[in-house]
């Protein structure tokens, strides 16, 4: 159609400002301002704690729970949950230690596909049969944990041949362990993958408001399939990365890195309700959940005070990062 | 009350507003408003889209805070800063967009947060409840069950109980309170809008009414006095005696209209094609069967029936949203994929939903991606969004379609009603490849200047060859906009009636075919 | 808003890109002071004593870290207790970020969560130069002399606890009948080493019938609920429960005084106070002792020693690298002699601390 | 415009009919459910259609329940509740230090058991807090909680294993009243007490309203943010009761009292057909969900599937009971999160 609709031009043009406030690109920086106040503090309660080598290592370790929690991030922003990460990744750790004397170096990338079918299957079964993605994965979950434990019979799976997973361990000039750059190039190769295409409308459409996003012709089963597949192919990478730091598979290893990913997410600011948020604030929420997990203690807080403090405080990094102005109910 | 405060009373105005302003990022939505509600009498507020009537009446109620500007009930400054404050100063609004907690009971609504009696200590007193209620709904002559759950209801029934539930304000306040009624009417069939005025003319015995609706002769049957508003000033009153839609109707929009506009446009009909656009044969699906359907490039079909004739599910199974159990579709003479949205999407279909909020548009985004949200191709090169092209295509519809936003940054759910509408519709524009709008009550809830704007906006789209299918938000609207208008009734179309320009019939014809 | 702009994206990927291709990474440069540490280099004062369990919140493993608060208060240091909750990543997580401080003169006496979460702890230790002694826990293939920093492990021989009380409870129930086991988590050496342990028993006791194996994953809880459901399952057939550790045999008892069932024997390991006040009152018939304290102390001491010169790591021989501590059955008998768990400074002493060995692990 | 009078009548031909009062067909699902696992065990297992294992599962299901009721409140608003675990930690070990026990002199009896459960409402209440005046959303002030609750009870633990000597808390595991330990009926009291609150409480019925339409409360007038903090306050007090039974059935307290039971008691509330958008379900629905959940578990273990197994078991069949109770209602254009 080109005859132009409506030949009355506008009468009064509102004037254009559409650009983000001072206010606004504050908040979008939060979960860094979170980031670097508790380090601060953590370096206040124990000079020793701010060194290179230790930063070093909190990053390293940060490199699972951050790819754990960016796959997340993105079944959160199209408005579900992904409660099988954890148990997924363990079982990807039990895959790939099983899987590894046959197919040598090509184990990592067989893993992460696995993972990301069985991811794939999760979203199918939550689309199709229109289950609360809650109850899919809590389902997934406890699935994937009584796989894991059946093929690995109950013990771990020691890797005898390192060097499939030895580029992880290396360091990129020597600081940046190899781990976490992979974490934050998975982050960013989604992340603009999103922006670059239709895709982020498509996500945070489906995530906002899902019924207008279906009238609208959005994909959004589509949309939500491939969140899940993504979410469980970044289990298994994340397990790749937790193989590589354990020498083993086991059917339980990273079963307790489900509450710290989904903590994660929120520190970063992303809404548990979908839409808003972005997978560079879950990055910075890993690394805050991370120091919390290994600072407090290292800097001599003792085990009671310990988790006290971790609830506090992850409790006021949410208060701190969550950007009001876009979730209207906080339920 | 005695006589003697009642003559006092009458003295001072039971509402007054003066120099009320207020800001938002981009745009002056009040700017020096002055209004006055004497007491005991119905004053109609009347105002084109984005005069700031909205803002206007949720100043009213506590819910914006004016920037500056007083507020003065009964000769006395007040502050209102919530809901609560101005219950207190007797002023109850019944909102535009329903305001119903779907999972309780029509009683609780009515009821709720001023329960009285019916709650003792925090326990709740089922059979005082029901009486209450029972109470407020006998005021409207409503046979609602008030036991029953809101969201069993229909959304005449629901409007019913929200006026009953404002109602309440009565028993709240010993002053004589100022209810607001906001669009009251939009979705209420003839019978109960007389109810409804009944009640209004009722309520002016004991209160005064702010009554707000964009149907003009509603306006003026039964309010005393019309205020209207412009550009988020006042423009003037009128009594409404002797007063004429069409001199309303220039106080609003700053010019000379007519109050019958959309009937203008019908005359230079092209000559339809040979072959309909869209050919329905025997559609059937849960709550209608068997139905026949053509529609004409450069055609708009209204479909007319009472609530239940199951004109909307036809509507949203010919986009794909609900499914038919069997009959065939063709578009252009392609058999249609009835399976999903996005299969109705590609063949060019367009659907505007009533649920504009929860469904027509996603509030958080911008103007600019609700904009291209269905057509992704038209802002994209290869698999890239290029925001460039984004920005150029959104501007120029924004200015075509006279979108009143700050920024096409802007999220939609700060733009007005009518001006969000207009950006669901440009959604099916922006790619030119439409060839059937299916448009379910696109005019609801929207004035009567964004009204005009619409009707003008499918008035265009079918000269250029756009077929529609229209169910329109009253009978006049459907007979004034529609070629021709086919009756549904109990799930089957029972009738087909020509509706030329020049040839209308009544809406009583119509009516009558419909039960 | 976005979290970031469109072109800080592109930025970030170009240059994560660039460093990528770059290829410059190199190994682990981690360890600045790294094998530093020339044993026997440090001076007392100098030493930084670590002791790691699973969580304050189960007796056995506080009491294990008061037994090393003991042994730092004897030599004039403290001890930093760590917990990691009984989550494996994070006991990594923690080892990782404490071996990124200063490692010399690091001295670990580790409870792994798991037999796989050993070897990064040790691989890390070595690299760091941190003196690491770990306790129970350990993969069979791993051989601790393959290392020079990770001084020695020491555990409780699961096979042979397991069988002691898997004997016990079959003469409680007079030689034959059902039992059942109530198994920990499934995926721990300790778990799997006693069942084996009960099923060698079985084996010698011929009459005794397995009827069932459920897991309660070292929990009191979960073993009050599994054994609820076995006794109605099993009703008058069930003789005996045996445990693969107190607190499970504990909830069992609970699960037995609940149905009001008095003639089924229980039998546990660990020797918690629990246990032994429940063995002194005849309520639960035997267990082994795991004597916590001395073993919060002597994976400190042992490292302590080495640290500081008094013991040199080359002259630790091959049987003390990896060896069974002495362990006891407990019965009605002799719980008094068990009744007051403490730790005897004489245990701790540098020519001393491979005293309760029982023998290196084959 | 007039219509004719009769042509209200049509109204009530509802596009899709659904009944006004009571119950709908969707949520006959789970009891649906529930009698057709157990009559699946029953036909499986000799053991398990036993009167004494009938007696056992309503036994089992006693803690789950009391948590489950609390959780349900909050699932109604739409909120959710992941402090089981460390409210229930704090108020087992508080009620274990304060009756008669091993480590001190306390024997408070009944009274200790109201603090406890005063410390569970204080957890519960904290939640609450947080959410309305940091607006935080509750996952996290939850989890926050947990954390918070799990050191406080860490801190009273100082080490030592607290068993506890008094009679009465002894007794409510062991005695039994028409064969169910008084445990049960304590259970069976919370959840009568729990549906009388949501029936007839003003609280409980503003929690239901919440889970439906929060904004239009506020515009009613109705201060939403007091009903949060007592939703919160009453979810802990549940908590901390069944932190005590926890206590009582092992008359120990133990920090990990609660584990696991946030995912349980969401589990059965879901399994039993509340939504965890809110506005949905209900105590009873939650009931229905637990006995289902306590069901499987027994059942499983009494039918002897591989405890390897038993989790997926679990895990596939809650999924499969959720699908049959959807699928029935499942419409285009259905937003399922």
């Amino acid at each position: 159609m080109t005859t132009p609709v409506l030949a009355t031009p506008a009468a009064d043009q509102a004037p254009v400002s559409g650009g983000p406030t001072v206010g606004q690109r504050l908040t979008s920086f939060m979960p860094v301002i979170a980031l670097v106040a508790l380090l601060a503090a953590l370096t206040f309660a124990d000079p020793d704690f701010l060194t290179q080598r230790s930063l070093t290592a909190a990053v390293r370790t940060s490199a699972p729970l951050a790819v754990l929690a960016a796959g997340a991030t993105l079944v959160v922003l199209c408005g579900g949950i992904d409660l099988s990460i954890a148990a997924l990744c363990s079982l990807s750790t039990v895959l790939f230690a099983m899987w590894l004397p046959d197919l040598g170096g090509l184990t990592t990338l067989v893993v992460i596909g696995a993972a990301g079918l069985i991811g794939m299957v999760q979203g199918i079964g939550h689309v199709v049969l229109r289950i609360p993605s809650f109850i899919m994965t809590l389902g997934g979950m406890s699935i994937f944990a009584a796989v894991a434990l059946v093929i690995s019979d109950a013990g771990p799976i020691r890797i005898v041949d390192r060097d499939a997973t030895k580029w992880l361990t290396l360091y990129v000039g020597g600081i940046v362990p190899m781990s976490f750059v992979v974490a934050v190039i998975v982050v960013a190769a989604i992340s603009l993958v999103l922006k670059l295409t239709p895709l982020e409308s498509f996500v945070r459409a489906t995530g906002y408001s899902e019924s207008a996003a279906r009238l609208a012709g959005t994909p959004v089963d589509l949309v939500k399939v491939a969140a899940f597949t993504i979410s469980g192919a970044c289990a298994g990478l994340a397990a790749v990365m937790l193989v590589s730091r354990n020498f083993s598979g086991s059917p339980t290893m990273a079963d307790n890195l489900l509450l710290p990913a989904v903590a994660a997410i929120v520190v970063g600011g992303t809404a548990i309700t979908g839409g808003h948020g972005s997978l560079w604030r879950s990055l910075a929420g890993a690394l805050v959940v991370t120091l919390l997990r290994v600072g407090l203690p290292i800097v001599g807080v003792s085990s009671a005070w310990e988790q006290i403090l971790y609830g506090a405080i992850i409790v006021a990094a949410v208060a701190l990062t969550l950007d009001r102005s876009k979730v209207l109910i906080i339920k | 009350m005695t006589a003697q405060t009642q003559v006092n009373a009458l003295e001072v105005n039971a509402l007054e507003v003066r120099g009320l302003v207020k800001h938002y990022p981009g745009v002056k939505a009040l700017d020096g408003v002055d209004l006055v509600v004497r007491q005991h009498e119905v004053l109609g507020l009347a105002g084109e889209n984005g005069a700031g009537k909205s803002t206007l009446l949720k100043a009213l109620v506590g819910l914006v805070r004016p920037d500056a500007g007083e507020i003065w009930v009964r000769g006395e400054k007040v502050r209102l800063r919530s809901v609560v404050e101005a219950a207190d100063h007797g002023i109850g609004m019944v909102f535009q967009e329903q305001s119903l907690v779907p999972n309780l009971t029509a009683a609780e609504n009515i009821v709720l947060g001023s329960e009285g009696p019916g709650v003792r200590r925090g326990i709740y007193r089922w059979d005082t409840m029901r009486k209450l209620a029972q109470a407020q709904l006998d005021k409207i002559g409503s046979h609602i069950d008030p036991l029953a759950r809101t969201d069993t209801l229909t959304f005449a029934e629901r409007q019913m109980v929200e006026i009953a539930k404002v109602l309440r304000i009565e028993e709240r306040t010993s002053h004589p309170p100022v209810i607001i009624l906001d669009e009251p009417t939009s979705v209420l069939e003839s019978k109960e809008i007389e109810t409804l005025f009944t009640q209004v003319r009722r309520l002016r015995e004991f209160a005064s009414v702010v009554f707000v609706s964009h149907r003009l002769d509603e306006v003026l049957d039964v309010c005393d006095r019309v205020s209207v508003l412009r550009g988020g000033q006042s423009v003037g009153e009128v009594p409404t005696a002797g007063a004429a839609p069409a001199e309303l109707h220039r106080m609003m929009i700053g010019s000379t209209g007519s109050d019958d506009h959309y009937h203008g446009n019908l005359a230079e009909r092209s000559d339809e094609p040979a072959r309909p656009r869209l050919v329905v044969r025997g559609l059937s699906g849960a709550t209608f069967r068997d139905v026949d359907l053509d529609v004409h490039a450069g055609e708009i079909v209204g479909i007319v029936g009472v609530h239940g004739s199951g004109r909307e599910d036809v509507c949203r199974a010919l986009f794909g949203a609900e499914p038919t159990l069997a009959g065939e579709v063709t578009l252009d003479g392609d058999k249609l994929d009835l399976s999903g949205t996005r299969a109705a999407c590609a063949a060019g279909i367009g659907y505007v939903p009533a649920e504009r909020k929860i469904e027509g548009m996603v509030g958080p985004m911008s103007v600019a991606d609700n904009m291209t949200l269905t057509k992704q191709k038209s802002r994209c090169s290869g698999p890239l969004v290029v925001p460039q092209k984004q920005a150029t295509l959104v501007d120029k519809w924004i200015e075509r379609l006279s979108i009143r936003t700050p920024h096409r940054g802007t999220a939609i759910q700060r733009l007005s009603g009518g001006n969000q509408q207009k950006v669901v519709l440009a959604r099916w524009l922006v790619a030119g490849d439409i060839r059937l709008l299916l448009l379910d009550h696109p005019t609801r809830g929207l004035d009567i200047g964004a009204r005009s704007e619409v009707y003008s906006l499918m008035r265009e789209l079918a000269n250029s060859g756009v077929a529609a299918v229209l169910l329109a938000d009253s009978l006049e609207e459907a007979i004034g906009m529609s070629d021709r208008i086919i009756v549904m009734s109990d799930g089957r179309a029972t009738r087909e009636v020509a509706c030329p320009a020049g040839g209308k019939p009544t809406p009583l014809d119509l009516v009558k075919e419909m039960v | 808003m976005k979290f970031t702009s469109r072109p800080t994206a592109v930025v970030i990927g170009l240059t994560l890109a660039a460093a990528t291709l770059a290829g410059c990474s190199e190994e682990a440069s981690g360890g600045g002071g790294g094998g530093g540490a020339e044993a026997g280099a440090c001076a007392p004062e100098d030493v930084t004593l670590v002791g790691q369990v699973r969580n304050e919140s189960n007796p056995y493993e506080a009491a294990w870290l008061d037994g090393g608060d003991a042994f730092a208060e004897q030599v004039g240091l403290t001890q930093d207790r760590l917990t990691y909750d009984g989550d494996s990543t994070r006991q990594q997580e923690q080892i990782s970020q404490l071996l990124a401080g200063d490692t010399e003169c690091l001295v670990m006496n580790i409870l792994p969560n798991g037999d796989s979460d050993t070897p990064p702890i040790v691989e890390g230790a070595e690299e760091a130069g941190a003196y690491l002694v770990t306790q129970w826990n350990k993969p069979a293939d791993l051989n601790v002399a393959d290392y020079d920093q990770w001084l020695s492990h020491i555990t409780y021989n699961g096979v042979e606890s397991g069988k002691q009380i898997g004997d016990a409870l079959a003469e409680a129930i007079g030689g034959s009948g059902g039992i059942v086991a109530l198994q920990g988590i499934l995926d721990t050496g300790a778990a799997k080493d006693r069942f084996a342990g009960l099923e060698e028993s079985l084996a010698a006791n011929p009459d005794v019938e397995l009827l069932d194996d459920q897991t309660a994953n070292f929990s009191r809880a979960e073993a009050l609920e599994v054994t609820k459901t076995l006794l109605t399952k099993h009703g008058d057939d069930l003789k005996g429960i045996w445990a693969a550790n107190d607190d499970m045999a504990l909830g069992a008892l609970e699960a037995l005084e609940q149905a009001g069932r008095t003639d089924v024997a229980v039998v546990g390991i660990d020797a918690v106070p629990d246990a032994l006040t429940a063995i002194e009152d005849g309520t639960m018939t035997a267990t082994v002792s795991s004597d916590g304290p001395w073993q919060g102390g002597i994976g400190l001491a042992i490292g302590f020693c080495v640290a500081t010169g008094e013991l040199a790591a080359e002259d630790i021989t091959d049987e003390d690298r990896a060896w069974f501590a002495e362990q006891f059955l407990i019965t009605s008998d002799n719980v008094a002699d068990f009744s007051s768990p403490q730790t005897d400074e004489a245990d701790f002493e540098c020519d001393n601390v491979f005293s309760r060995s029982q023998g290196a692990i084959s | 415009m007039t219509s004719p009078a009769d042509a209200d009548t049509e109204v009530v031909v509802a596009p899709r009919p659904r009944p006004r009062r009571g119950v709908s067909l969707g949520d006959a699902g789970p009891p649906i459910a529930l009698v057709v696992i157990f009559a699946v065990f029953s036909l499986l297992s000799d053991d398990f259609r036993t009167l004494g294992n009938v007696q056992n599962i309503m036994d089992a299901a006693a803690v789950l329940a009391v948590v489950t009721c609390g959780i349900s409140f909050v699932l109604m608003m739409g909120s959710i509740d992941l402090s089981a675990p460390g409210v229930m930690g704090a108020s087992a070990i508080a009620v274990s230090l304060l009756v008669a026990n091993n480590r001190n002199d306390n024997a408070y009896g009944l009274l200790g058991v109201l603090v406890a459960l005063l410390l569970g409402s204080a957890l519960g209440c904290l939640s609450g807090l947080a959410l309305v005046s940091l607006k935080v959303p509750s996952f996290m002030t939850t989890l926050g909680v947990s954390a918070v609750g799990l050191g406080l009870a860490t801190l009273m633990f100082a080490g030592v294993q607290p068993n506890i000597r008094d009679d009465m808390l002894d007794s409510w595991a062991v005695q039994r009243f028409l064969g169910l330990a008084y445990l049960t009926w304590i259970a069976v009291a919370c959840v009568l007490v729990g549906w009388l609150i949501q029936r007839y409480s003003r609280l409980g019925r503003y929690a239901f309203a919440i889970g439906g339409a929060e904004e239009v409360l506020a515009l009613s007038g109705v201060k939403v943010a007091p009903y949060k903090v007592a939703v919160f306050t009453l979810a802990g007090t549940f908590y901390g009761l069944a932190g005590v039974m926890v206590t009582s059935q092992l008359s120990a307290g133990l920090v990990q009292a609660g584990k696991g039971y946030d995912f349980a008691a969401i589990t059965a509330a879901v399994v039993g057909g509340t939504l965890l958008t809110g506005g949905r379900g209900g105590i009873l629905h939650s009931a229905v969900g637990v006995l289902l959940v306590t069901v499987l578990t027994n059942g499983l273990v009494q039918v002897g599937v591989s405890p390897y197994w038993q989790g997926g078991v679990q895990g596939l069949i809650v999924v499969a009971a959720v699908a049959a109770a959807v699928l029935p209602q499942r419409r285009r254009n259905q937003v399922t999160k």
